[in-house]
């Protein structure tokens, strides 16, 4: 290195800032410090608010819908977006429900709700990622195609008579308050953190949503991880559904109608940049948990839900507006 | 503080200065890019801009063409002092600029592209586009380009697109005309066509601020120059004062060598071998054997199809045809990571796009390729992370605050470093470098050189893509030049003059050498 | 020029139409008579004004999804204005409309301009509170035709030179976009932000301004739709043109509008909004059962974005010289 | 003592139908006294929105909920969850399956609202014609059991011709579209029967936007607040509804009565319902109440200021 010699190597540490000073300006923090404040808020304003089973029934409001935004946040961090989950859901029921008319049992139905999941993922990223097309607008598309489908299968009817093992998936409780749905909450966070954060996997999803083309040039197959993206935001609609089904113990075309966007929300609400290249699963874990107490807390006082949605976008907005405000002043 | 009093040294002081800026400051988070800098313009003179990369030169660009506001300090237009607060006011104050990046709109039509936000305005203030069309083509015919201005910019090449961006900047009426880096996309006949516009101009009495990393184009078209170091001005004065190494020592603060590093070349065995690659539109027919130790360099003119070449090697787009062996075995690549497997890296020529990932800390791009030698079973560890990320930028000097600070936030000769160092520490056999010093400063392109035969001398062997004579001759041992898709020549370094390179990239009988 | 028009996407898709109302035809005599088809293009203006609005948001690389929210909610304050002051004129209303639409257009690009939060995010939460805000209004109770004033539902439908005032709204509209579209500076501001923001900055464009104009431009024309539809429609409650934001972003899609901003024409837009709007009115005349409709509006969204994809599919750069000139 | 808490769930809020319901259930609260309505439901007619609407009803421990199912199955579940933590439960206006609820109040018996609404359209068609159904979401149970029993009836009528059945998703301008193509298709179309009130009103504006008053009448049930601009234009000539004040009056009442132990909900129970009389329970529990009333010119406008 012989030109290098007039200059002095400078030298520089790993890392600048430390662990503590890293999570004190994180995202996930910000949302940790709202949720307490909602938690503690929902105490005081209604006496039924600190009960296992209530608590335990609330879950139900977000279980479902946070599994799909695990998948969907690994999708959005890498730069894609699926609207059609919920789509998936009413197709993957609907399969299920209409397996059910022939006697299929509660292994079979899973398995075709997983199965019809899968390959409406892998419908939309075959579109995607092998013709290219923009996948906000591809799955505006699949999302009334496939609920369309429901829509013809059904018309106005409805499939009902699902077997009660098949309905626990849905209901059952596996731990006195803790139900089954709860469980794989748990599991899948868990799941999907470690995928995101700790596997050479979650790296290239990052990197992948970061710079495609320069992911693609660092051997990075681009095409199959946005793939199996898409599949796995596919099979956890599937799983979606059957949990969904099984706890409404019917299927109608109009089941899971407009979840889309309430997944959406929740991932963008945990942090996840819609533009890709950043967020954690952490955050969306407590996004859904902050989600479920809002919608939890003003329903024990009556609200009506679409004032809760109100305060819902409001939240969003403001979330995300606030530490870009803060900063813009500081600026001044 | 007077600036020609004090560089004046018995200059003739012709006229006042057009435009005169002082104490101008920018800094940007963490980053002091221009400190209590001066530069004044004078009518009918070429004012030459150097310094390496990140010293603030596009910074200072930006300042005056109303793209960044200055954190303090005077503008002063004809003695009045101003502010260029958008793009608008500073065109309006007679500003105008060819950016270093081509700043245009595939979507437009040439025309379109010339005249955005202030298009000839007709009746009730609409935009007139006979009228436009017109004056395009006026302008168009002015600096030489044969280009419709009904043409949508998307089907031009980039050469024609450059000369897109030079229109644009000729039609504002216009007193000082700043060129930031206007012949790197350039073919040598462009490039010609662009010094007699500058004449041109300089008849006229526009000022006129020249950037460039070429000191055989600043020493034949400049007539003063300012030199920045760091963000700070260091020196400026007449050229006629000036030798190339005086002024190469003002940029860096010390001596440089500019002479390539001496290599005993003796090249081993066949590493790889390249036969009838082919591809429906983009090159044809091209084959070669590269040898253990050797750098082998692929000199064309710009749009000769070397990238595309080199990326279909490297698995980024398919050829149509072709055949490639690797230490003898028929290898087939399908993809880049196929390539990184069989020991084949590419450093690609646009780095901002394809080489780094910018919102990414250095160690994360460092090991992207090899990951899966830092991790346990698909696992990350951090810790090997640091340690390759370390051992690789430490042997390239790289300079940053911490190894986890985001790659963007580097000088461009520094993510280039990165970008070598993550190709590194794959342990190729070959590396192909595609324009490894386009638009790096001196320094920087003195240490990739030296860095180049070092490791050749390991045994590593070398693709070099450059579009610079001084450094085909310099460092290849042979050289294979291109045009128009097709292998037009080869040749071993001993007796290659400029002459030949030139007339063998523009076909033979073609255009004389520049 | 007429080379150029046949090979463009608005050629396929003026195809596609006149495919589908001939087949419709076929079926069905009747549906491609002039007075149909007036009626089909009257039925479908609110659909058009809104596309044109999301195209110029669309344009600059933003999507609005609150559209249709704005318009439920501009729509119930002139329809309880209406109730509570009868004699309050229509023109009022109109402007009170329009000018409420461009309230909350603003509120949305303030947003992205001042704060730089990503588009599809603030009107994902826009697009819930204006919802919200029209409950919070009306505390969910309807407004019904009989409470509405006579001149307040006339106007829409007052025939003029044989077509009702909403289809000359609409065609005013469109004629108003072609010029600004075309003929202004703004107009090519959109353009050249979608098409390539950074360099847009070396233009002299302020990216985050121009972003602002588009969303309010097109929230005042859902302002402007929501007395509209209230009015056509006689009736004004909480879910108004519930889920139509995304037919207005299908609409743009169809039309050959990209996504990706900077791409698209008036007439894409147009005809895009015509061809959802007469596969809508297609279906019941046609007989084919409604809950076919869901699945044929997502294909045909599908078939288009690939289309358009392929059409505009970049050539490659062509760098080989053919044998005609060898060296 | 605590008072009694009653909730109204409906199908969705921001219907003039369950509001008014909601006014009738708060007139019962009044003449009760100590009684608490909490008139709630979710934002669009969906099972899961419900569902979570009743889980929260659980979580207050309310003494009583009377829910409009949008699902009579999807809701099951979390009503019989509410039935073993104590909770007295109840159907109204759309039912849900015998399993998950004490007794349901029918507005009507299915039988008389079919029946009444061919009739309407058949007492202004004395030498027959064709007649076109307009119904609401394709899902909604009761639209389809009406229509189902009014196809029973049919031979009654040989001269009219039900010649198609469309939905219009309880959207106005989807309502509005279909009732436009009925008369498009149909160019001879006399009468176009919407048993729903949002698609009734679609349908006589789309009928006078196509200057088609005195040919084609609109009927089937309808708000008479709602319908009065049709009635006053003669798009529509009469329509029919059960007066969703007294529905939910009779709800509350009943709710009260099972709640506090006044009454058990079993075959043969005869329920005491203030104002409205009382109801007895047939042998799936299930009470309806009266006849649809019918509104023509003669008495909107004594009624469009109530409901
Ligand atoms: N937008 C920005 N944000 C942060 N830092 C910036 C920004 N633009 C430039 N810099 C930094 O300011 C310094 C000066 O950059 P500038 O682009 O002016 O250099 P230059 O002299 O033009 O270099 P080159 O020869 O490579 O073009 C560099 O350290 C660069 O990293
Ligand atoms: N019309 C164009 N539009 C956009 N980019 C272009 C165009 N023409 C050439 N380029 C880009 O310019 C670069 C050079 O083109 P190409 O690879 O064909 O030639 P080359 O011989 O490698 O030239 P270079 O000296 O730039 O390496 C490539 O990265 C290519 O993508
Ligand atoms: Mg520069
Ligand atoms: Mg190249």
């Amino acid at each position: 290195m012989s030109l290098a010699e007039g200059t002095r190597p400078r030298n520089f540490p790993d890392r600048l800032t430390g662990r503590g000073q890293r999570i004190l300006r994180s995202w996930e923090l910000l949302l940790f410090v709202i949720a307490v404040l909602i938690f503690i808020a929902n105490t005081q304003a209604s006496p039924y608010f600190l009960d296992p089973w209530n608590l335990s029934d609330a879950t139900f409001n977000f279980t479902e819908k946070s599994m799909i935004a695990f998948a969907m946040a690994l999708l959005i961090i890498s730069g894609e977006i699926d609207l059609s989950v919920a789509g998936i859901i009413a197709l993957a029921s609907t399969a299920m429900g209409w397996a059910l008319q022939f006697g299929v049992g509660t292994p079979g139905l899973v398995a075709i709700g997983l199965a019809v999941g899968l390959l409406c993922g892998a419908f939309n990223g075959v579109l995607v990622t092998r013709l290219g097309l923009p996948s906000i607008v591809v799955t505006i598309g699949t999302m009334s195609l496939f609920r369309g489908i429901s829509y013809i299968v059904l018309g106005d009817q409805a499939f009902n008579g699902y077997p009660d093992s098949f309905a626990w998936l849905g209901r059952g409780y596996v731990f006195w308050v803790i139900t089954f749905e709860l469980t794989l909450f748990v599991v899948f966070a868990l799941i999907y953190g470690v995928v995101l954060h700790k596997t050479n996997f979650g790296r290239h999803v990052y990197t992948i949503g970061n710079n495609p083309v320069a992911a693609r040039f660092s051997g990075i197959r681009v095409e199959r991880v946005k793939m199996i993206l898409f599949l796995l935001t596919g099979l956890m609609s599937g799983i979606a559904a059957i949990c969904l089904t099984g706890r409404l113990g019917s299927t109608r075309p109009s089941i899971a109608y407009a979840w889309e966007l309430e997944v959406v929300t929740m991932v963008v609400l945990g942090g996840v940049s819609i533009l890709g290249g950043a967020g954690s699963i952490l955050g969306v874990v407590i996004a859904a948990l902050v989600i479920g107490m809002v919608t939890f807390g003003l329903g024990l006082l009556n609200v009506p839900g679409i004032v809760m949605s109100i305060f819902i976008g409001a939240l969003l907005i403001g979330v995300i507006a606030l530490p870009r405000l803060v900063t813009k002043l500081r600026r001044r | 503080m007077n600036y020609s009093s004090e560089t004046g040294r018995g200059v003739p002081v012709l006229a006042d200065p057009v435009l005169r800026l002082s104490g101008i400051t920018k800094t940007f988070p963490g980053v002091r890019a221009l400190s209590d800098v001066e530069l004044a313009l004078y009518p009918g003179q070429v004012t030459a801009l150097v310094g390496e990369n990140g010293a603030g030169k596009s910074t200072l660009v930006k300042i005056l063409t109303g793209i960044y506001q200055p954190d303090g300090g005077v503008i002063e237009v004809d003695g009045q002092a101003s502010k260029f607060p958008t793009a608008t006011a500073a065109s309006a104050a007679g500003v105008t600029a060819i950016h270093q990046e081509t700043v245009l709109f595939d979507e437009l039509t040439v025309a379109e592209n010339i005249f955005l936000g202030h298009a000839p305005r007709g009746r009730f203030g609409l935009i007139d586009w006979t009228a436009m069309n017109a004056r395009a083509q006026e302008i168009l015919t002015r600096i030489g380009a044969q280009i419709s201005p009904k043409t949508p910019l998307r089907e031009l090449g980039i050469a024609s697109k450059h000369l897109v961006a030079i229109a644009r900047a000729l039609s504002v009426d216009a007193r000082v005309v700043i060129m930031d880096e206007p012949t790197a996309a350039l073919s040598s006949a462009e490039i010609e066509e662009l010094y007699e516009l500058v004449e041109r101009l300089k008849g006229e009495g526009k000022a006129i601020l020249f950037i460039s990393h070429k000191f055989d184009e600043i020493f034949r078209i400049a007539d003063r120059y300012t030199v920045f170091r760091d963000g700070e001005m260091v020196d400026a004065g007449m050229i006629a004062d000036v030798t190339e190494n005086q002024l190469v020592e003002k940029m860096v603060g010390r001596a440089v060598d500019t002479i390539f590093p001496q290599r005993n070349s003796n090249p081993g065995e066949d590493v790889l071998t390249v036969a009838g690659y082919s591809h429906p539109t983009e090159f044809a027919d091209i084959g070669f054997t590269l040898r253990r130790g050797e750098i082998l360099g692929f000199y064309g003119l710009v749009g000769g199809g070397r990238s595309e070449f080199m990326q279909a090697l490297f698995g980024v787009t398919k050829p149509s045809k072709g055949a490639c062996r690797i230490d003898g075995k028929i290898a087939v690549i399908r993809s880049p990571a196929e390539a990184i497997r069989k020991g084949i890296v590419y450093v690609p020529e646009d780095r901002g796009a394809q080489g780094a990932v910018t919102a990414m800390p250095i160690f994360q791009n460092v090991t992207l390729p090899s990951l899966k030698a830092t991790s346990h079973k698909g696992f990350v560890r951090m810790a090997e992370e640091f340690a390759l990320a370390r051992k690789y930028t430490e042997r390239l000097d790289l300079r940053a605050a911490s190894l986890d600070q985001n790659v963007g936030e580097l000088s461009g000769g520094n993510q280039q470093k990165v970008v070598i160092a993550k190709w590194l520490a794959t342990q190729p056999k070959v590396i192909i470098l595609d324009e490894p010093t386009k638009g790096i400063d001196v320094g920087s392109k003195a240490a990739v050189h030296d860095f180049m035969a070092e490791l050749a001398a390991e045994g590593l062997s070398v693709i070099m893509v450059s579009s610079e004579i001084p450094e085909i001759l310099g460092m290849s041992d042979r050289v294979i030049v291109m045009r128009e898709g097709r292998i037009a020549a080869e040749f071993d370094r001993e007796g290659l003059t400029p002459e030949t390179l030139v007339r063998a990239a523009a076909g033979y009988g073609g255009e004389a050498a520049a | 020029m007429i080379r150029d028009f046949i090979k463009s996407r608005e050629a396929i898709l003026v195809g596609a139409l006149i495919a589908l109302i001939l087949l419709v035809e076929i079926r069905f005599s009747g549906f491609a008579s002039p007075g149909n088809l007036a009626s089909v293009f009257n039925d479908t203006s609110i659909l058009i004004i809104l596309a044109l609005g999301q195209m110029l948001v669309i344009l600059t690389r933003c999507i609005d999804l609150s559209l249709a929210s704005n318009l439920a909610l501009t729509g119930m304050v002139t329809a309880m204005i209406n109730a509570a002051i009868p004699g309050l004129p229509v023109i009022a209303l109109i402007a009170l409309a329009i000018g409420l639409g461009t309230l909350m257009g603003m509120f949305n690009g303030i947003l992205v301009w001042k704060l730089d939060i990503p588009p599809i995010v603030v009107t994902l939460g826009t697009l819930t509170i204006y919802r919200g805000l029209v409950f919070l209004i009306s505390g969910g109770e309807w407004v019904n035709s009989h409470e509405m004033g006579e001149a307040y539902k006339a106007l829409p439908r007052l025939d003029f030179l044989g077509l009702p005032v909403l289809s000359w709204i609409a065609i005013a509209v469109i004629a108003g976009f072609v010029i600004l579209v075309n003929r202004s500076g703004l107009g090519r501001a959109f353009y050249a932000v979608g098409g390539n923001p950074h360099a847009a900055v070396y233009t002299g464009i302020d990216v985050g301004r121009t972003r602002f104009a588009a969303f309010t431009i097109a929230g005042g024309l859902a302002g402007l739709c929501g007395y509209l539809w209230v009015s056509r429609y006689a009736v004004a409650y909480v879910d108004v043109a519930g889920g139509f934001e995304l037919d207005v972003v299908a609409a743009c899609v169809i039309g050959g509008i990209s996504i990706a901003g900077g791409l698209g024409t008036v007439t894409g837009a147009v005809l895009g909004a015509l061809f959802l709007g007469a596969i809508k009115n297609a279906l019941p005349v046609a007989g084919i059962s409604p809950f076919w409709q869901l699945a044929i509006s997502g294909a045909a969204i599908i078939i288009a974005v690939a289309f358009n994809a392929q059409s505009s599919r970049k050539q490659g750069r062509i760098i080989l010289k053919s044998a005609e000139h060898p060296t | 003592q605590d008072s009694v808490r009653i909730a109204l769930v409906a199908k969705s809020l921001g219907n003039g139908f369950f509001e008014a319901a909601a006014r009738g259930a708060e007139e019962a609260a009044e003449e009760l006294g100590n009684t608490e309505i909490i008139y709630t439901g979710p934002t669009s007619t969906t099972a899961e929105g419900q569902i979570e609407v009743i889980n929260s009803l659980i979580a207050q421990r309310v003494d009583a909920i009377a829910i409009s199912a949008n699902d009579p199955d999807a809701v099951v579940p979390a009503l019989q969850k509410a039935m073993q933590r104590g909770i007295t439960v109840i159907s109204w206006d759309s039912g849900v399956a015998p399993e998950g609820r004490e007794m349901h109040l029918a507005p009507s018996s299915d039988e008389l609202i079919g029946r009444t609404i061919i009739k309407l359209a058949a007492d202004h068609l004395p030498e027959g014609g064709e007649v076109a159904v307009l119904s609401a979401t394709s899902t909604s149970t009761n639209q389809n059991t009406w229509i189902a029993e009014m196809e029973k009836v049919m031979d009654q009528y040989p001269d009219i011709e039900v010649v198609a059945t469309v939905y219009g998703d309880d959207l106005a301008d989807k309502s509005y579209r279909e009732a436009q193509g009925l008369m498009q298709t149909y160019p001879d179309l006399d009468a176009i029967i919407a048993p729903t009130s949002v698609g009734i009103v679609a349908a006589a504006q789309a009928v006078q936007d196509a200057s088609k008053v005195g040919q084609v009448n609109v009927t089937g049930l309808g708000l008479p607040s709602e319908m009065a601009g049709a009635i006053e234009s003669g798009a529509s000539k009469s329509f029919a509804i059960w007066n969703p004040v007294d529905l939910g009056y009779t709800t509350a009442m009943i709710a009260h009565a099972l709640a506090t132990d006044e009454a058990t909900a079993e075959p043969g129970a005869e329920i005491d319902t203030g104002r409205m009389g009382s109801v007895t329970l047939d042998e799936d529990n299930q009470a309806a109440m009266s006849e649809p009333f019918t509104y023509d010119e003669s008495n909107i406008d004594e009624f469009k200021s109530i409901f």
